[in-house]
């Protein structure tokens, strides 16, 4: 055990901060929600990429710099320190892109990665369906092999970024007679198919952050293909880990939120009762633990070791987190925490985060379903 | 000793519940948010109409002099329904405030005011942006050690936007003209605060009440793994648990109710009590109801976030939990007698 | 609504105090898990029977006062203010005592009542079985029917005070080919009938707060049978509500501890940091609200309402504040929070009713199941 | 940046593990209840024997020079299995204090503490009351600005009785003769309380896992309607809510114990988080380890009040959660620079 930055990775560090100082754009960008805001939030993924910072664990053939993962954690550090924009294609790059490598072919890595890093290929999820949320083995949206080509009917709900997204990624059934788990596929489908239909889903923000997917015998290829037919649960298992665990969830953003909080209770310790202390050191210290953490499971993954339930116990922990982060900053806030208007900024970010925290413990896996799975995988309770 | 309604009260109640089912619905109050007024003049004039807006006020004054327990059971209906329109403030910030302030402000309202066809809206430091000013005949204005009164045309004001678009808010930046005093300050400034405490604690409690409703009907609804998710224990036991808190906070407004109504001497703790633990059973039941929903709740096209959003606003203004906790504990302390005191009543 | 007490209720409160004052031990008795404390507890409760102060609400004919509950709840509030002795007696005074009222015959009222009154009859609960806990419908031992008496076989367990009781009451399975919830009925038995054997349980401060009771072809006249047979869980489930109610938990027992603790942090918030604070004060704000809330359904009671799921609610709601309150107290205590020397009595009064705070969730139904109950029965969910 | 253990930090840990298994089992710790020595002075000397009590020595006198993080890792397995001998105060609080005391306290020290054969009692205004005073050679006291030693026969004190009867506690009165110093006393209190902090919070850590396993045993034991009762959801979340809380607040302390290795400026504010993190997990591991054992686990046949005990006399000794808190937010607003920082390292 050695844990401190060797003197390279202080100075990639630096490297990386030094890029971001020129290039994160001075005036913040328009929600990635808005037509608008989206094209900004692509364009910000194709200056990453002309820095080569789009993933810097990918290999360099696909557009990455072939670095460690302390490297990505230092990167993400640095990343939310600068108040870079949010990443428009994180279903891509932390989702797709670790399961493309692992389960993808040649033809498959080269096609879709570098797109991804260019960012001309933003990607949606296309797992929930309107009877399949957090119980995603009654999926029932269809692909039928016919010939060398997939023809797809049904529908796909709470697809994230699918408003304007270019390209989606799920799971479908593509053994008609099959149950549950069994003869499911994971395939990739452009968004610009004929027959595919979307419809977005204003959330509480009035935003369109997810959409519906609608399939009306659109036809794509077998190419498209992860993995074998009949392999998708498992290839989705593995990208569901990588969602809650350590690629989507950097600590660095609970930090930096952490880091703020303190600042606003100090700014403003003289207009509330110092009870609210106790939620701000609890802020630091959960968010400090968290970090610590996720240092100690990269260490194990670099070691040759595997992720495996922290994902659960990691997406409880940051959630709830968030959550309280955000409800604590209100309470500091007093009465002007209900003010969303350009000219109180402050208040504005904190209801914005506030209420994009209660989604934490819903999506990716309810907190409940994660409490089920540490039970039965982690302590051995019985289903 | 008797902790029971009158007939009576629980008549104003159930005409105000029966009267909002009808005409305040989620759909109606989308449509306000859609053309953006959310002040529907229509409703109002039927509210004033019902004599809810003259409720309190003496016979006398062509009201029905009723207390102020049977206006909170009026108002926890006014949450439960998300009611836009600044109802519970007239009846509660002017009505119920109106006898305490001096003869020169009094005169002032009185003649600007003229119940049902108009109303005053009130700013304070504890909720400094007035809820539809533009709207508004004139303003009560509380400062650090004065208050006043002011025409809204004497009034220079911007509009500000509330994550609760049933909010219309306002900053003041300068008033022209006003009548202003600091006669009884102390007095006053603590029963207006009293009052806005006890009021959002009782609006708070009736959303907490209508999160609930809304999340036990969706989870009798909704299936998942072959089962309405309802019958599953996480569910069960995360509403079960907003259910404790609202049992629990109910009747603390009750309480603070009948304390104004005695001028009892402890009425500002037993709103401040009563706000305190509003705010946090309708905390936990946002938290939970949106969670019972799962990702529907994070629509928009669920009607849970209008409620979610008054409840917000509404722990934020006139004192949150925090400044509440702060009260309780600087009266619990302020005497070495009360440090002990072991009695309800 | 006049939530004021009366000139009368006024005048009757202070007639207890006085009586108090007079009569409470001015020296703590030894605990009642002991065999002479348990002597010296029952010793009180003949003392209270001398001055008619057994059950205020019952007929004089019983021992009682015929007061309203609302006089209860003074008694009570000047029972805890007088740090009068703890209840040897409450499985009889506040459990079996309003069950005999509702389901008993004269005869058996009479017989009981005043036994229980004067302290003759120290009452232990006879309803856990080694298979039936929260699951009290899986009952085993049996009570058999020959002419005019019952033979009973089978243990119970988790049987509270038995282990120096004179009699214990609880549920039978008279029919043998019955099932769960029907064929069980509600029957007194005397710890002195041959065959009847009791172990004491130890349970966490070393002293016997429990104890099994293994019985073996035990003889018991039909006269002991309250209610008619297998009207058994109806009867019982009218004396858990009690438990959970009103009756067993009066709110000045928590309204007391706030208090004691608003003491303890005033004295020490020199040595404990501000955020304390808020503990302190949730404390106050939920010990009153469980008082008002209690007022309130003594009301309803008093106009002729009947009590409903109130006390599933409530079980949760003062088992959880009684924890958190002790809790909160060891932590202003600092480093002497694990002394439970005699020469350290505060500290000691505090660890004593901490450790006493975590059987709150668990006894009288667990907190999961009252959670169940308000869940089905109030909010309508599915079973 | 390398936070994984060495193979020979993880065999200290697995032998210290598999030693306790087999020589401090629930049993003898209760035969030491019942025959009130709760100090086992042949496991003492096995211990003692094993190397245990000299690990952290300096290879030139006799020990192996193990470092903190090593340390930690043993002295969690010592909460594991509630272990009654001052194993971790002598490794913790003496061997590694060492080195930091100045000569005239240290040659006391060296001349009176033979490792293995005797132990030195540590007091400190954060843990007042010394373990096993009676039986140790000597104690070394820490006061409000020096620090003292003294021979055992040289002190009069009285005992005390803790909560966990595995802990034999004492009053000091008075000390008739000893050598006191206050040279660098800053730096040396500020020292031994964060050793004070971090071997609790190990121990806690420990401990809280020991609860776990035994609950989820028991939850897979025990039937209720017909089923184990691990297989309702209630017990599965309550049970998975404590693993969460383990899992995050194990990292903190081996980082602490990395900050006293490497003499981090910072090691004082990592191990108070240490401690918080710890005694929380502690807490919420008791809480809901009752819970799952119902009615048994409030008894005092189950073994988990062993564990129970335990846990409740370290949160509370060398600064409880409440002391940690204030300590953190102390160092976290000492200095503007603070406020804003973002990294972990």
């Amino acid at each position: 055990m050695k844990i401190n930055f060797t003197e390279e990775q202080n100075l990639f560090r630096e490297e990386v901060r030094s890029w971001l100082e020129v290039n994160v754009p001075k005036k913040p960008l328009l929600s990635l929600d808005t037509k608008e805001g989206f094209e900004q939030h692509r364009e910000w993924e194709k200056t990453l990429n002309s820095g080569n910072w789009s993933m810097v664990t990918w290999p360099k053939e696909y557009g990455g710099r072939g670095l460690d993962l302390i490297r990505w954690l230092i990167f993400e550090e640095e990343y939310y320190r600068a108040e870079a924009p949010t990443r428009v294609n994180q279903n891509g790059v932390f989702l797709l892109g670790p399961t493309l490598m692992e389960f993808g072919t040649h033809e498959q890595k080269s096609k879709f990665l570098n797109a991804m890093a260019t960012g001309d290929h933003i990607w949606s999820q296309g797992w929930s369906e309107p009877g399949a949320g957090s119980d995603m083995a009654a999926i029932r949206t269809t692909a039928v092999l016919e010939g060398d080509h997939y023809k797809i009917n049904g529908q796909k709900t709470w697809s994230s970024r699918a408003a304007y997204a270019d390209w989606t990624f799920g799971l479908f059934r593509t053994d008609l007679q099959s149950e549950r788990h069994r003869g499911l596929s994971f395939i990739l489908v452009s968004l610009d198919t004929p027959g595919v239909t979307v419809r977005p889903i204003p959330q509480l923000d009035g935003e369109p952050g997810f959409a519906e997917i609608y399939f009306d015998d659109v036809i794509v290829s077998r190419e498209n293909l992860l993995g074998e037919d009949g392999e998708g649960w498992k290839i989705a298992m593995a990208t569901a880990g990588f969602e809650r665990g350590l690629m989507l969830r950097s600590p660095a953003r609970f930090q930096q939120t952490a880091a703020k909080l303190l600042k606003l209770y100090y700014k403003n310790k003289d207009h509330c009762s110092p009870m609210l202390q106790s939620k701000v050191v609890e802020a630091w210290a959960e968010s400090e633990s968290y970090a610590l953490s996720i240092y100690h499971t990269a260490s194990k993954i670099l070691a040759g070791g595997s992720i495996g339930s922290e994902s659960s116990l990691g997406k409880i922990f940051w959630s709830e987190l968030d959550h309280m982060m955000h409800q604590t900053a209100l309470k500091i806030l007093g009465a002007s925490a209900e003010l969303v208007d350009s000219s109180e900024h402050d208040a504005a970010q904190w209801i914005k985060g506030f209420m994009f925290s209660y989604g934490g413990p819903i999506y990716a896996g309810t907190n409940e379903i994660q409490k089920n799975i540490i039970a039965e995988r982690l302590l051995g309770l019985p289903k | 000793m008797n902790f029971n309604f009158t007939e009576e009260q629980l008549q104003f109640k159930n005409t105000v519940k029966s009267f909002l089912s009808d005409e305040c619905s989620p759909d109606s109050i989308r449509d306000g948010w859609e053309a953006k007024k959310p002040f529907n003049h229509d409703r109002w004039n039927k509210i004033a109409n019902l004599g809810v807006l003259s409720s309190n006020l003496p016979e006398k004054d062509g009201g029905f002099g009723i207390d102020q327990v049977a206006l909170s059971l009026m108002i926890e209906e006014m949450g439960y329904a998300a009611l836009p329109e600044p109802v519970a403030e007239q009846i509660f910030l002017i009505n119920d405030l109106m006898p305490l302030l001096p003869d020169s402000i009094k005169e002032e309202i009185k003649n600007t005011y003229q119940t049902g066809s108009n109303f005053i809206s009130v700013a304070h430091p504890l909720s400094p942006n007035p809820l539809f000013l533009n709207d508004a005949a004139g303003l009560l204005l509380f400062n650090e050690d004065t208050y006043q009164f002011a025409l809204t045309e004497d009034i220079d004001f911007i509009s500000l936007v509330s994550n609760d678009p049933s909010r219309e808010l306002s900053k003041i930046n300068s008033i022209q003209k006003s009548v202003s005093s600091s006669e009884e300050f102390e007095k006053i400034n603590s029963a207006v605060a009293a009052r806005g405490a006890l009021m959002t604690g009782c609006l708070l409690i009736g959303l907490a009440q209508k999160m609930l409703d809304l999340s036990s009907l969706y989870a009798l609804d909704r299936t998942q793994f072959g089962k309405p998710i309802g019958s599953f224990q996480a569910i069960k036991h995360m509403l079960a648990d907003v259910a404790v808190k609202i049992e629990f906070a109910r009747p603390t407004i009750f309480r603070a109710a009948h304390s104004l109504l005695e001028n009892n001497p402890k009425s500002a703790l037993h709103c401040a009590h009563a706000k305190y633990m509003s705010a946090k059973a309708a905390e936990l039941a946002c938290k939970n109801s949106i969670q019972a929903h799962g990702a529907m709740g994070y629509t928009w096209e669920m009607d849970l976030h209008i409620f979610m959003r008054k409840a917000w606003s509404l722990m934020a203004c006139w004192g949150n939990e925090d400044k509440q906790q702060d009260i309780i504990y600087k009266t619990l302390t302020s005497s070495e007698e009360e440090l002990g005191v072991l009695y309800t009543f």
